[in-house]
C-alpha cells in the first residue's frame, strides 16, 4: 500500500469561517489521509508555498463568504508557475454572494484551475468516497 | 474579597486625539471627519436615528422591531435595501460591511467597487462604510426613518454619518469567531488601552449604544461562558464611559433555555454592573438572536418555521428587538425580498403575539436558569480571583487557562477543549468541559441529562454527535427520536 | 332533571339498504359498491391507511400531522399532489371534493372533467370523488402510505375506496356555513332518520372516524357555540354508533383563549358522552384549525407566520393533528410546491418544539377555559331542558329561538343576532348576545373586555368594528394598539 | 335628486362564501343604495330575473370559490335578450382556481359581459366610491 496522500485544508482569503474546514480536515483524518488543516484566511501564496513544502497531492480549499473569485484572482498562473500543476484542486462553500445556482458558477471556478466544485452544504463524506479518492487513484497518487 | 475593579489605564487626551486621527487617516475619506462637527451632527439627528432611544421607546410601548443584518456595496441599492427593511416595520437597521473592509484592505475595495459600479454586481460582502465615507453614508442615513449601526467596521466614518451604536468595552467576537493568531492580551490592549471614544462622546452628551455580543457559541453548547463574556463586556465598556448597552442573546433553539437565557442575561449584566459601580450604564433591552446553523438553502419551509420560532421567543420574552436572519440564511447574502418577506413573517409575530401580552410561565425555566447562574458565577468569580480582584487580568488569565473556552474557535490561541451536544430534549449540555471551572453538581447534572439522550438513542455521544448537532435545527429535528440519521 | 336521551328512530334494516342503494345509484360509479366486498377491503387496509389509528399513534408516540385541503380534479394530479403532502410528512390526507359534486351535479361535473383532461386545467375547485368512483379512487389511496378523508362529499364511494372517516351524527358545518334553505328539522331529519352507515360499518368491525366541527365561527366570535354544537354531533354520532371521533378546534388566534379551548373541548366532549352512555366512544385527539380570515395573496411573510403560530398552539398543546392551510389559502386553491413549503414549515415546528416536550403555564388560561365552560353548560342546559331531556328536540328548538345562534351564516333559517368583536388583547368577545343563555355575570364580562378595548381605541365599538375585525389576523394586528385604520 | 339606484348582490352558482355578499350588501345600503340582496348561491337565472323585477341599475357579483366561469357560461346571452344590456355588471372574489394574474383573467370576464372585474380581497368602500358612483352617473342613472 502506497503513503497517505497529502492534502491541505482551509479557508481563502479573509474568510473566517471555520467550522466547514475544521469538519473537513478531521473528516479526512479519519479516512486516513495525511492532512494539513491550515486553518482560515489561508492566501492563495500560502496555499502554494505549504503545498510546495508539503508535496501536497489536493487542496480541499473552502470558501463561505462570497467573496473567492477575488480572493483568488491569478492563482492558477502562480500554482502553474510553482509546478503544482497535476495537484487536483478542490472547493467548496457559499462561492459568490447570495443565491446562486451552482451550475453557473461550477464553470467559472473551472477556469480558476479547480478540478471540482461543490455547492453549499455538500456531505464531505461523500466526496471523499466518490471523488477524491477515485482522482487520487487516477492520478496515481492512491 | 479584593475590591473589584476595571484595569484602567485611561488614555491621555492629547494621545487619544492623535489616535484617533491616525486611524482616520488610514483612507482619504478620514479627512472628512471633523469631531466636533460629527458631535454637533449626532445631536441634530431626530430620536427616531438613535439608537438608544428607539430601543428605550420599543420597550416601553411594548413593541419589538427585527434587527436583521444587512450590506451591500452599491450606494443606491443599499437604500433601497433599507429603504425596504424600513417597510417591513424594521426600525433597527445594520450596515453591515464588507470583509475586506473590516481587514483594513481599503485599496482592494476600490479597485472592486469600480468594478461592481461597471458590472452592477454587488461583489463584496457588505457596504465598504470608510470608502464611501461620511457625506455618502449620510445620504443612505438620511434616506431613512431609523436607527443605524455599524457591523464590522466603521469607526468614526461611522459615528459622522449618523450610525448611533459603537462598540466598546472587551469584544470578545472578534477575538473568540474572526481572529487566527490574536492573543488575549492583544486584545485586551487594543480594545482597552486603545481609544476611549464612545467616553469621549458621552462627555458631550452623544450616547452610542452597544450591543454585548459574548463569546458566540458557534455550536449548541450551554450560554454560561457566552454570558460571563457579556459581563466582561458590559463592565469594561462602562469603564470606558459607555451609558447604553444591551445583550445578544444567542437562542439555541431550546424554547426553555433560549426562555430562562433571556431573563437571565440582562439580569447578571445589571448585577455586574452595579457592583462595579457603574449604576449609570443603562441596559436598554435584550434582543434574543437566531445563532445556530440555518436550514439549507432549497428547505424555504424549515427556515420560515425557524424565523417564526425565534420571533416567537421573542415575543414570548417580550423582548424590544429580535436578532433575526433572512430566509435566504443558508443560501447567500439575502435579496430585498427575501429580507422584506421574513421580516413581514417576524412582524405578524410581534404584533399578533407580542401584543397579546402573553404571560407564560414555562417549567423548568427555573432550573435552566439556576444551573447557567450557578455556572456563570462560578466561572466569573474564578475570574476574579484570578485577577486578584481586577476582572481584566482575570480574564486574561482565565482566557490562558482556559477557565474561559468555547469550541470551534478559529483563533489558534483558544484552548478549544470544551464541547457541547443537545439532549434528549433538544437542551444544550456539556460533553466536555474541558478546563471550566463548573462546580461538580452542576457537571453531575449534564452528565446525566447527556445519559438520557445516549439512552434514547441507544449509542454513546462523542465528537461526532457534537458535529451532527450542528445541523439539529437546520434539519428540524433537535432531540435524538428517531436518530435523525435513520 | 328528565333523564338525558338522544331521539332515536332507528331506522329499519331492509329501509337502510334500500335507500343506501338508492344514494348509490344517482350515478353509475355507484354500482361499483358491494357493501361486503367494502367492508372486506376497509378490513385488508393497513393500519397506517386507518384514521382513528393513524391518530392514536400519532398521539402515543408525541407526534404530530397536518391536516390540510387539498383536491384537484385530475387524477393524475391529485396522486402527485397527496404524494408530494406525503413527502412534507402529513399522514393525515383529506381528498376535498368540488362545489358541484357536493350540490350532486354530476353530470355538469363529467362534461367539466372531460374539459379538464382537455386543456389539462384545474376546472373544478376539489376532487369530483362521485364521478371518479371506487376503482379509480382506489388507485389514488393505494399510491401514497397515509390515511384519507373524504371533505364535503364521497358517501359510500369514499368508503368502499378505502377512505377511513365518515360523518355521523347532526353536522352543524353543512347547516350553518354552506345552506341557505335548509331548515334545523330538515337537518336533523336528514342526518338522523337518515342512514346510519356509521354504525352498520361498526357492527362488522369497521371503524370510520369522525370529524366534528360544530357550528364554524365565520368570524372572531368566542366558541361556547361551537363547543356546544360539537358535543351535539358527538353524542348524536355516537347515537348511531359511532366508535371514534375527534374535535377540530377553531382556533381563533388568541393563544390564551386557543390553548384553553383546545384543552375545554375535548374534556366535556367527553363528559357528555359518557353522561349520555356512550362511553365506548373513543376521542382520538384533538385537531387544533386555523379558521379566520388568512392574510392577502400578497402577503407571503404573514401568511407563513400565521400558519406557523397555529403551528406553534398545536405543539404547546401537544395536539396530534392540526388543521392547517397553505401560504396561499388567501390567493386560491394551493399548488403541489406552496402545499410543499407551508407543511415544512409545519413540520419544523411540530419536530423541533412538539419534541421539547415543553410544559406552559399561561396565565388566565384557567379564566378563559372557565369562562367558556360555563357559557357552554349554560347554553346545553337550556337545551336539554327546552327538547325536556333529549337533546335533538331541544337543538331543534334552540336553533329556531336564537338559544343557538352564530354570526354571517348564509342560512337564512338562521336568527343571525349575535355578533363578536375582538378585546384589547385580540382575545374574542361577545358584542351581541342574541338570545344565548349566557349567564349575566359572563356577560358582565364579556362588557368589561370589550369596554377595555374602546377605552384604548378611544370610541365605541359596533357593527363596523366587527367587520374590521374580520381582518385582525388577516392583517397582523390582532389588538386595537393603535387603531389599524390609522 | 334622483331617486336611489337599485342594485343586486349575490354570490353565483353554487359558491357558498357569504360574508364578501353581505358586507358589500350593507356598505351599499349604508351608502344609499336601494340594495336587493339575495344572498349565496344565486342562479344566473335568478340575477336575471330578479333584475328584471326590480328594474335594477347595477350587478354587484361575488364569486370566491373559483368556479365563476363555468357557472357564468351563457349568462352574457341571457341578459340581453332579457334587455338588460344596459344594466352594470360588476364581478368580484377569486374568479378562477389557484393564485392568479388579475390582468390575465379579467379580458375573459369582460367578454362575459361584466363592466368591471375585481381581484381577490378589493375594498368595496373605495369601489363605490370611484367606480360605481361614476359608472351610474355616465348612465345617468344617479
Ligand atoms: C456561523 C457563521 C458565521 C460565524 C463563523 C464562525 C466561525 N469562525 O466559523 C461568524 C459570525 C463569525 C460569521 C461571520 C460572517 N459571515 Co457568516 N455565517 C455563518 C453561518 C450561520 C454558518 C456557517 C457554518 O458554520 N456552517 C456549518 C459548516 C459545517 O458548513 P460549511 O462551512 O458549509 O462546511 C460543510 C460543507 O460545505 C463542506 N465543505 C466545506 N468546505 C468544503 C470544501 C470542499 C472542497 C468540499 C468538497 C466540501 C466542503 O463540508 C462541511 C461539513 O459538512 C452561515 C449561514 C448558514 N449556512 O446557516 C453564514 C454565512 C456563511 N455568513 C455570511 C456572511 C456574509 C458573513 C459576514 C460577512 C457578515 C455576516 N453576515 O455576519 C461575516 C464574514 C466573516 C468573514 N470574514 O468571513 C454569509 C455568506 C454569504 C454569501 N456567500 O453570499 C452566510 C451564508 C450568511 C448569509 N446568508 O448572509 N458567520
Ligand atoms: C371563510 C371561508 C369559507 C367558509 C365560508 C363561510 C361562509 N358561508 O361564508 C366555508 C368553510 C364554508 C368555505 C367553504 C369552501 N371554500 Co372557502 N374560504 C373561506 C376563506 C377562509 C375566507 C372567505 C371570506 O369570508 N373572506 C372575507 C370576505 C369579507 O371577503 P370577500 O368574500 O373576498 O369579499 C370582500 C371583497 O372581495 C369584496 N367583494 C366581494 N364581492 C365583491 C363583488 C364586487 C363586484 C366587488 C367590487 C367587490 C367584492 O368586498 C368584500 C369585503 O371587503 C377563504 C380564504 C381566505 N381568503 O382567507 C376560502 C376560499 C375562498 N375557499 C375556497 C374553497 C375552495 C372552498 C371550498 C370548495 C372547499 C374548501 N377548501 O373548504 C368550500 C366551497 C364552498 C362553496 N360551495 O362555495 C378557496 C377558493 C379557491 C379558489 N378560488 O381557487 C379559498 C380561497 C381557500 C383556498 N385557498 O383554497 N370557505
Amino acid at each position: 500500500m502506497k503513503k497517505a496522500a497529502t492534502i491541505i485544508t482551509g479557508t481563502v482569503g479573509m474568510d473566517a469561517h471555520v467550522i466547514g474546514t475544521k469538519i473537513v480536515s478531521r473528516t479526512l483524518k479519519d479516512a486516513g489521509f495525511n492532512v494539513v488543516a491550515l486553518g482560515m484566511q489561508v492566501s492563495p501564496e500560502e496555499f502554494i508555498s505549504v503545498a510546495q513544502e508539503t508535496n501536497a497531492d489536493a487542496i480541499l480549499m473552502t470558501s463561505l463568504y462570497g467573496m473567492a473569485e477575488l480572493d483568488l484572482k491569478g492563482f492558477n498562473e502562480k500554482r502553474m508557475e510553482a509546478g503544482l500543476g497535476d495537484m487536483l484542486l478542490y472547493i467548496g462553500g457559499n462561492l459568490v454572494i447570495g443565491r446562486y445556482d451552482p451550475k453557473e458558477v461550477e464553470p467559472r471556478f473551472k477556469k480558476l484551475g479547480f478540478d471540482r466544485v461543490y455547492p453549499p452544504e455538500t456531505d464531505i463524506v461523500t466526496v471523499i468516497e466518490s471523488d477524491l479518492k477515485k482522482d487520487l487513484k487516477a492520478k496515481g497518487k492512491m | 474579597m479584593k475590591k473589584l475593579r476595571v484595569r484602567n489605564k485611561r488614555i491621555d487626551d492629547d494621545l487619544l486625539m492623535k489616535k484617533r486621527r491616525e486611524e482616520l487617516d488610514r483612507w482619504p475619506t478620514g479627512k472628512e471627519v471633523d469631531f466636533d462637527e460629527a458631535v454637533a451632527y449626532q445631536k441634530s439627528l431626530p430620536d427616531s436615528k438613535i439608537w438608544w432611544k428607539v430601543m428605550a421607546k420599543l420597550r416601553e410601548e411594548g413593541r419589538m422591531s427585527v434587527f436583521p443584518r444587512a450590506g451591500t456595496p452599491i450606494l443606491e441599492d443599499m437604500i433601497e435595501l433599507c429603504q425596504s427593511l424600513r417597510e417591513s416595520g424594521v426600525v433597527l437597521i445594520p450596515v453591515t460591511t464588507d470583509s475586506y473592509t473590516r481587514a483594513g484592505q481599503y485599496e482592494k475595495v476600490e479597485d472592486i467597487l469600480k468594478e461592481c459600479y461597471r458590472t452592477g454586481k454587488p461583489l463584496l460582502n457588505g457596504y465598504p462604510i470608510i470608502n464611501y465615507g461620511v457625506k455618502k453614508t449620510r445620504k443612505l442615513v438620511e434616506s431613512i426613518d431609523a436607527a443605524f449601526s455599524p457591523r464590522g467596521a466603521g469607526g468614526e466614518i461611522g459615528i459622522a454619518s449618523g450610525l448611533t451604536t459603537f462598540n466598546a468595552g472587551i469584544g470578545f467576537l472578534g477575538f473568540g469567531s474572526y481572529s487566527k493568531n490574536m492573543t488575549i492580551q492583544q486584545l485586551v490592549e487594543h480594545s482597552q488601552n486603545g481609544m476611549r471614544i464612545v467616553g469621549w462622546y458621552a462627555d458631550r452628551g452623544v450616547i452610542l449604544c452597544t450591543d454585548l455580543h459574548g463569546w458566540l457559541p458557534s455550536a449548541p453548547f450551554p450560554l454560561s461562558v457566552n454570558i460571563v463574556c457579556q459581563i466582561i463586556e458590559a463592565v469594561t465598556a462602562a469603564e470606558q464611559g459607555q451609558k447604553a448597552l444591551y445583550p445578544l442573546v444567542p437562542c439555541m433553539g431550546n424554547m426553555v433555555q433560549d426562555l430562562a437565557w433571556i431573563r437571565l442575561t440582562p439580569r447578571l449584566i445589571r448585577e455586574y454592573l452595579d457592583k462595579f459601580g457603574y449604576q449609570d450604564a443603562m441596559i436598554t433591552g435584550t434582543c434574543p438572536a437566531q445563532t445556530p446553523l440555518f436550514p439549507v438553502a432549497m428547505d424555504l419551509g424549515g427556515a420560515f418555521a425557524y424565523l417564526t420560532y425565534v420571533s416567537m421567543v421573542g415575543a414570548l420574552s417580550k423582548s424590544n428587538a429580535v436578532d433575526l436572519r433572512s430566509i435566504d440564511e443558508g443560501a447567500g447574502i439575502p435579496s430585498k425580498d427575501t429580507n422584506t418577506i421574513s421580516y413581514r413573517a417576524a412582524k405578524w409575530i410581534f404584533d399578533v403575539v407580542r401584543e397579546q401580552k402573553i404571560e407564560i410561565d414555562v417549567k423548568d425555566i427555573d432550573t435552566e436558569e439556576r444551573v447557567t447562574e450557578i455556572e456563570v458565577r462560578a466561572i466569573l468569580d474564578r475570574i476574579i480571583e484570578l485577577g486578584d480582584g481586577d476582572i481584566v487580568d482575570g480574564t486574561i488569565k482565565a482566557v490562558e487557562s482556559g477557565v474561559l473556552d468555547s469550541p470551534w474557535s478559529p483563533n489558534v490561541n483558544v484552548k478549544d477543549e470544551v464541547l457541547g451536544v443537545r439532549d434528549a430534549r433538544g437542551a444544550c449540555r456539556y460533553l466536555e468541559f474541558g478546563n471550566l471551572p463548573i462546580p461538580e453538581e452542576i457537571k453531575e447534572f449534564h452528565r446525566e441529562k447527556v445519559a438520557e439522550r445516549e439512552k434514547l438513542e441507544g449509542r454513546k455521544t462523542d465528537y461526532h454527535t457534537a458535529v451532527k448537532d450542528l445541523w439539529s435545527l437546520s434539519k428540524g429535528k433537535i432531540v435524538g427520536i428517531p436518530p435523525y440519521d435513520k
